[in-house]
């Protein structure tokens, strides 16, 4: 069982690495976005210290979006995901692998980058820490909620953007936790409860989400 | 005797499509009989109300239209589950035939409470936890439209389609309990039907005016649910008679 | 019974009557134009599903004739 | 060993056959024939149990085809390569294996990627690799393969005339082991052994 | 001349209105990443009539850029954009006409809803008109600049993301410009000047951006 | 009518062929063959112009083939088919008149559809089709097609015995008034009109 997670991990893993593009793009759409508001409202911080909660975090629901289409895509297109399907082990656990590849490629990187976009909304340090750790605790779930959607819509002609339709309102608890834990950070009323509101939503979503995948993914391959 | 009140036999296309075109017109007259009712009530009787003047008429319409809402995704979502569940032909097409009524509902709701929301609250809209979880709601009928007129294959719509609803059912209960759970602008639940804080007659036209919405809405999903239902079984024996009947007149 | 004394106070329901009629007139134009469209869409399904049945008929007679 | 009863395939509206069965046991090649648009992969993908049937069964040593059992005992080799382009040929192989369970050295894929023609080219992403050469990776797979049932949609499809030949050579060592084999083809290939059976659609 | 402009804007609309799904989605896409905002930062009338502009520019930006990988990638997945490049007359023209429907399918949608969100957003009614007519001006240009950016990266693996890192940046004139008209105007300056730069933006790109995307098509095609 | 000299091709760094040169005048096919990879596809493309020759020279009636003259006289039809999914048979061969500035009157469309075995299915998108379905409306553009330079890459491939001796017939014929053909193809057809020449690679 576990093997069969690992090997689907490191194989989507290497390929993250040899197109490299990958996880750098992820990750210059996050910061990108989280630019282009500054630009678009007007530079005055106190405005600004306000908004980077909810900024980051939609940023970076935006961009964890991003990359769904591509999960189970290229392996339909080209073949693998029928093979997958066919193999003796149970699909649920090859999508659980690749929502832990997805993770690690597009999850992780936001997390490791947010408190540097965080000092550009001149957020203070206890903010920062919150921060990440509130994306760390909630792109896991996005990384299962969107393999939900990314199945739903695969084989479907402009599935990206009817994919963003599907998962982006399904994204809304998480933003609410997440964004609500740091401002709660920021007004002193402590992050606690919202984190561990996300962790449990991490939970369920990654525990669930892989089996709900699987069957979508059985009814594309019809 | 047994034979007569067997599910599946409801349950298969060729049974419910002329069941439901003998009950349509029996819908389509409670509806209208229901809405008469309450409107008389409601608008000609009742009296204001003491806090919100007669602004306060809408929720004759916004609450039965937030209700239906809701309860058209639980019809939609008990469908699909009996779908993925026994592979009935027939709860596809009726998950089809309820959503565009459920997302009017929901956009009903969403219009009403933004018409009411401007002289009782001073604003169109503000972003509090029912509003917002309405607005999810409205998002996710359109959701489930959109990936099954996506998808071309009719058994595999109905599928993902089903999957998504159920997935999406956890929002539901979010907008029902979102007054209890989160502090918040909109109005708790004033229902009750022990002792209402409401004027009996406002009750009972709210009641008459959610039966007549009730009414309309299962008249709208069954006129749609045949036409589906003609349009996938055609090359069935039923459909073929049906539809050759047409050819040489009959109903519509 | 009617708790209105005319019917120009009945149409400015107390000054909410933008609102107030502007949902229902809304909620009347819904209800009126969504039976149409059904039954529009329904009469233009029918007519097609009719050709396509002739069609196939067609199809069937020439192949048993070949 | 495989057996499909009364199979009937409705693909859109369009009812595409109906009451297709056969038996098929070990060492037999079962040759799928038709016109474009007949059916053929339709019932390849029932067989695999990706397609549900409408109406009928099939059953794989006498037990449905819906479990890992079944699926343990198949070899399917679709339209599609199943490579990734981004691999090199031996990566994909290698990774192929891992994915569907099986042990699979080095050394043993090195010499598969040989015998299709593809040495010295181990090292080269596939992606810069032509129709006839991406399909020849596909086609490494079956050099080491072992599963007794091996399913093949159209394999003969953009390969040159060496590589048919090989490719009909291997499928005749699979029957003489004792292999099944199902296939569309609409060029004519000569397998030489095992027993070969016809059936057509449309 | 003419008549292969017409001719390619029918066929893409013929091809848009047989999926209709992407209409409908571009344009929720817009709706939802609007309304996720409110939602992470918070329901204050007054901050968020500040954010509006940028925000809704911002989420305009993105509904547009999320369409854009397909604007070629379908033709060339299926071949006919060679065709379209072996036909006699300049691909610039081809280009131009695939321009024009993108901007009757992704942009033109987004302007007439764009009054609604404002709405939503407590804006005054001055506003709205300036917004609808800043969106109305500005999006031919977006659909003209990322017509360039689909077509450079058209056939790059992960070029949905990387189409996003070439893009965003070429649209940050727009962008300011756009919420710059709407900032003007509830301040009480006037926007006529952005939205005049507005105009100069799109008639620039508009003009250029086929031919440059008819350049990049063809080393796409090598 | 074209002459092509002294061509070189080098795809990523190998060196596929140098020193290719023919010269094709009116009702002659060019065959051209070679094991998989050994550029076919890569010289079409070349011939075509839309990959650009590392040495050597192109000619079309004696001058370059960088023009929209030259684009006027040729009809390719890829490894790909550029048909629409979403479009019927019917609207995906008028839009490819359309968009490639031809006369097709809906009649004639119809007719052509019909001559490769789709009638009955104008009416049915294109992504209901089976492969081989797919590759005959890529296929009906030939029918009335008056261009004289053909140039096609394994047109057979997907296509039942039926079509491809339909298939050889259109090419006879276009040859017959007078057409130039060049094309790949692995499996072995005869074409029974026109002066077959071949062309082997590597
Ligand atoms: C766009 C804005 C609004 C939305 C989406 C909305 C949504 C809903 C929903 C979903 C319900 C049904 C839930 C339930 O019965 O518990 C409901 C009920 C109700 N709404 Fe709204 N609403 C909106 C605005 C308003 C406004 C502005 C008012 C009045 C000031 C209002 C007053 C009520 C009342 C009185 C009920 C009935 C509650 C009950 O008695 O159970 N709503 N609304
Ligand atoms: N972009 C590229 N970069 C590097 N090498 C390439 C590239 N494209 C093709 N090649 C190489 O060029 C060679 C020829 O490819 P081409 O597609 O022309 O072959 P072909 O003769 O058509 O083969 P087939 O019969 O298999 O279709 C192959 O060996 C391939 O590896
Ligand atoms: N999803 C679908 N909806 C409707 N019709 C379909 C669908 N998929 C396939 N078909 C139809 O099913 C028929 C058979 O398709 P299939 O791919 O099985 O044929 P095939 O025998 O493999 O043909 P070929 O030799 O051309 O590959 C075709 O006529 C096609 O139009
Ligand atoms: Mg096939
Ligand atoms: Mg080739």
């Amino acid at each position: 069982m576990l093997n069969v997670i690992v090997a689907v991990v490191v194989r989507d893993l290497r390929l993250a690495m040899r197109r490299q593009s990958d996880i750098v793009s992820a990750l210059f759409f996050f910061v990108i976005v989280v630019s282009l508001f500054p630009l678009g409202i007007g530079p005055e911080p106190d405005l600004l210290r306000k908004l980077a909660p909810g900024v980051l975090w939609v940023a970076a629901l935006l961009a964890t979006m991003l990359s769904l289409p591509r999960l189970f895509a290229d392996d339909h297109r080209d073949g693998t995901l029928e093979q997958l399907a066919l193999a003796p082990h149970p699909l649920g656990l090859v999508v659980t692998g690749k929502v832990i590849a997805h993770w690690l490629v597009s999850g992780l990187p936001l997390a490791l980058i947010a408190p540097v976009l965080g000092l550009q909304f001149d957020l203070s340090a206890d903010a920062l820490i919150v921060l990440t750790g509130a994306i760390l605790l909630g792109t896991p779930a996005l990384s299962g909620i969107g393999a939900i959607g990314a199945a739903l819509t695969l084989g479907v002609r402009g599935g990206g953007v009817l994919l963003s339709l599907l998962v982006l309102p399904l994204y809304i608890p998480v933003l609410i936790f997440g964004a609500g834990a740091v401002d709660a950070t920021v007004s002193g009323l402590g992050g606690e409860g919202h984190l561990s509101l996300l962790a449990a939503l991490t939970f369920a979503s990654v525990g669930f989400a892989p089996w709900a995948s699987a069957a979508a993914l059985k009814i594309a391959l019809e | 005797m047994k034979d007569r009140f067997n599910l599946y036999r409801f349950a298969s296309p060729a049974t419910f499509y002329p069941l439901a075109g003998t009950l349509i017109p029996y819908f389509v007259a409670l509806a209208v009989l229901f809405g008469l009712a309450g409107l008389y009530l409601g608008m000609l009787v009742a009296p204001t109300d003491f806090q919100q003047g007669e602004g306060y008429r809408i929720i004759f319409i916004h609450v039965p239209a937030s209700w239906m809402s809701m309860f058209i995704y639980l019809v939609m979502a008990f469908w699909a589950a009996i779908g993925l569940a026994f592979n009935t032909r027939l709860s596809g097409m009726m998950t089809q035939a309820l959503a565009p009524t459920g997302a009017l509902m929901a956009f009903l709701s969403l219009l009403t409470g933004a018409l009411w929301g401007k002289p009782m609250w001073g604003a169109w809209w503000v972003w509090d936890a029912r509003l917002t979880s309405e607005l999810i709601l409205l998002f996710l009928y359109i959701g489930y439209m959109a990936l099954t007129a996506a998808i071309d294959d009719a058994r595999r719509a109905d599928k993902a389609g089903g999957l998504l609803l159920l997935v999406g059912v956890v929002n539901v209960p979010i907008i029902y309990f979102s007054v209890k759970w989160w502090n918040t602008l909109h109005q708790g639940s004033s229902i009750n039907l022990a002792k209402s804080s409401m004027a009996q007659t406002m009750l009972w036209s709210m009641l008459l005016m959610a039966m007549c919405f009730w009414m309309y809405s299962i008249a709208l999903a069954l006129m749609r649910a045949r036409t589906i239902m003609l349009e996938r079984e055609r090359h069935t024996d039923w459909a073929r008679v049906e539809l050759s009947g047409h050819l040489t007149g009959g109903e519509q | 019974m009617i708790y209105w004394n005319s019917f120009s106070d009945f149409i400015a329901m107390g000054g909410y009557g933008f609102y107030v009629w502007s949902s229902f007139g809304a909620t009347a134009l819904i209800m009126t134009i969504e039976p149409i469209v059904v039954a529009r869409n329904r009469k233009s399904t029918v007519a097609r599903l009719k050709r396509q049945l002739r069609a196939d008929a067609r199809a069937e007679n020439r192949n048993t004739a070949e | 060993m495989l057996e499909a009863d009364n199979l009937e395939c409705v693909r859109g509206e369009r009812r595409l056959f109906a009451g297709i069965g056969f038996r098929l046991g070990a060492g037999e090649l079962l040759y799928l024939q038709g016109r474009n648009g007949a059916g053929k992969t339709s019932l390849l993908r029932m067989l695999i149990g990706l397609l549900p049937p409408v109406a009928g069964e099939i059953r794989w040593r006498g037990r449905t085809i819906r479990s890992g059992e079944f699926r343990a005992d198949l070899c399917y080799l679709g339209h599609l390569n199943a490579i990734k382009e981004e691999l090199t040929p031996l990566e994909n192989l290698l990774a192929a294996a891992r994915l569907a369970d099986e042990a699979l050295s080095e050394d043993e894929a090195i010499d598969a990627l040989e015998q299709v023609g593809l040495a010295g080219r181990e090292d080269l992403a596939c992606k810069y690799l032509s129709q006839g050469q991406k399909r020849r990776v596909a086609l490494a797979r079956l050099v080491k393969e072992k599963r007794p049932l091996w399913i093949l949609d159209e394999p003969f499809v953009a390969l040159d005339v060496a590589a048919v030949d090989w490719l009909a050579g291997i499928i005749s060592g699979h029957l003489q082991r004792g292999g099944l084999a199902i296939m569309t083809t609409h060029q004519l290939v000569d397998i030489p052994a095992g027993t070969v059976r016809e059936l057509r659609l449309g």
